[in-house]
């Protein structure tokens, strides 16, 4: 018998965005799992959604068929998750939204993750790929941080 | 997603339900480019059944407050949860859009 | 780059029963891709739970942090759920429910599955573990096969 | 899950809310026996907001059953949605249970 023990979520979908809602229930839950309430829930399925939208957009041209792997990592009170392709690597200093006062029809997916999430970090991977990983801290964390610091 | 169509007195109602994403949001596109084609006005997005929204849903709905701007009609938005309110927030579109608390006074002349 | 190419949702979580509703979501989803309607859903929602609930205690005899993969493939009117351990193998012949007229706590989870899922097989798999695959055809699919038969 | 305990005349309720499976049931358990340890009667639980239950959770009632039978008290169901019923009924413990269509029936004496 292999041991095959697993600490996090795994999940793998096609890059079609007709799997958006499974990736929303998943992180759902996993905000749940963490004790998140459901403004911060409603804010990192929000983030997780413009983050796996560009991907299919940015790093599959739009193809439809490739593979996007999301990691979960529900912790007490802290939610990370990893977000993996296999496409095309882009500098992360070009990865930047519009400025928003230049109103026009999208371009502001980054500024809503960045603005939501604690930590957004996109590095290359083995894959040749981008993994995007995203940390928001709880409520309970997040205010213990602030009197610490 | 599901969206209605509604018309009361001159204006022309979308009653949108669900989840907004790049996965749904070009059947809203499509439902509201024939409205746009017509010159409609005023146009009324009631976003009350909203369970998510993203930003191609924002998208959409600027491409229709820029497409009504070029024929001088008029897009109103009604029905706005918090949750809803914040992205708007967020995005810095709150005060582009024109934002109404309910539905009747979203579609009264 | 290599190719990704991916034409299912896969899911791994540990074996601790709290990811149960993870699970069901994920399958709920699923579900709604292949056009089900509520009642069959929760019909399925049941199976899997039940099927997963068996692992962990029977595969993995409780143990919490094992590895449980699900794959889910979620076809026009049939949803197809690949559920994989790398725990105890056991015959299938010894899978069975008890009698349901002996009336006690337990031993009916795998009549459940049996009287939801149109197919239920389970076999040895190449981690030394068991799997169970489960498919359920739609309403509409099930209607047309009466037919033709 | 969660439990609400209540007082109605000599009925003790429980109303049980949300998803009862491996995770949950056993604090439906503990909630039960701690009553059934006082030889409470009727014992009723309350279903109606249940939103799954699996087969440790009707383990969990059919202990409850077994227990209330010892010392000759009585178990009531009430607020089987249709499909919990049908579970009920896939499991042949339809007509095992003292199963009561409202609250109000079920904590009646
Ligand atoms: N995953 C990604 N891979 C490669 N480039 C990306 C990725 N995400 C974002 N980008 C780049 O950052 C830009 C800004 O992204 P965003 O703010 O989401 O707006 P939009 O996607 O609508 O252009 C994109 O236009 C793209 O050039
Ligand atoms: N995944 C599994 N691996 C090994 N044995 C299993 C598995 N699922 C079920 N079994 C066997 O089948 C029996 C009947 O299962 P079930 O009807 O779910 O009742 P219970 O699990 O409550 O005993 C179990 O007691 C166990 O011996």
């Amino acid at each position: 018998m292999m041991p095959a023990a697993l600490d996090r979520v795994r999940c793998s979908v096609p890059s079609h965005p007709k799997y958006l809602p499974l990736v929303r229930s998943v992180v759902q839950e996993g905000a749940n799992l963490s004790g998140f309430d459901a403004d911060l829930t409603q804010r990192i399925l929000l983030a997780v959604t413009e983050a796996v939208t560009n991907v299919i957009r940015h790093a599959y041209d739009g193809r439809d068929d490739q593979r996007i792997d999301l990691d979960v990592i529900a912790g007490e009170h802290e939610l990370q998750l990893d977000l993996v392709d296999y496409g095309q690597f882009v500098d992360p200093k070009h990865i930047e939204s519009r400025p928003l006062d230049e109103v026009r029809p999208g371009g502001i997916g980054v500024h809503l993750i960045k603005s939501t999430m604690d930590r957004v970090e996109y590095v290359k991977n083995e894959h040749g790929g981008t993994t995007l990983t995203m940390v928001k801290h709880g409520a309970a964390e997040a205010a213990a941080e602030k009197e610490t610091t | 997603m599901n969206v209605t169509q509604e018309t009361h007195g001159s204006a022309t109602l979308f009653i949108v339900e669900g989840q907004v994403d790049m996965h749904t949001s070009p059947e809203l596109r499509g439902h509201l480019r024939t409205a746009l084609g017509n010159q409609a006005s005023p146009l009324v997005v009631d976003l009350t059944d909203v369970a998510f929204i993203d930003s191609s849903g924002l998208a959409t709905l600027i491409e229709a407050l820029q497409a009504v701007g070029k024929y001088g009609g008029k897009l109103r938005l009604c029905g706005l949860s918090p949750e809803v309110r914040k992205l708007f927030d967020l995005a810095q579109l709150s005060t582009i859009f024109d934002l109404r608390d309910t539905r009747a006074e979203a579609v009264a002349d």
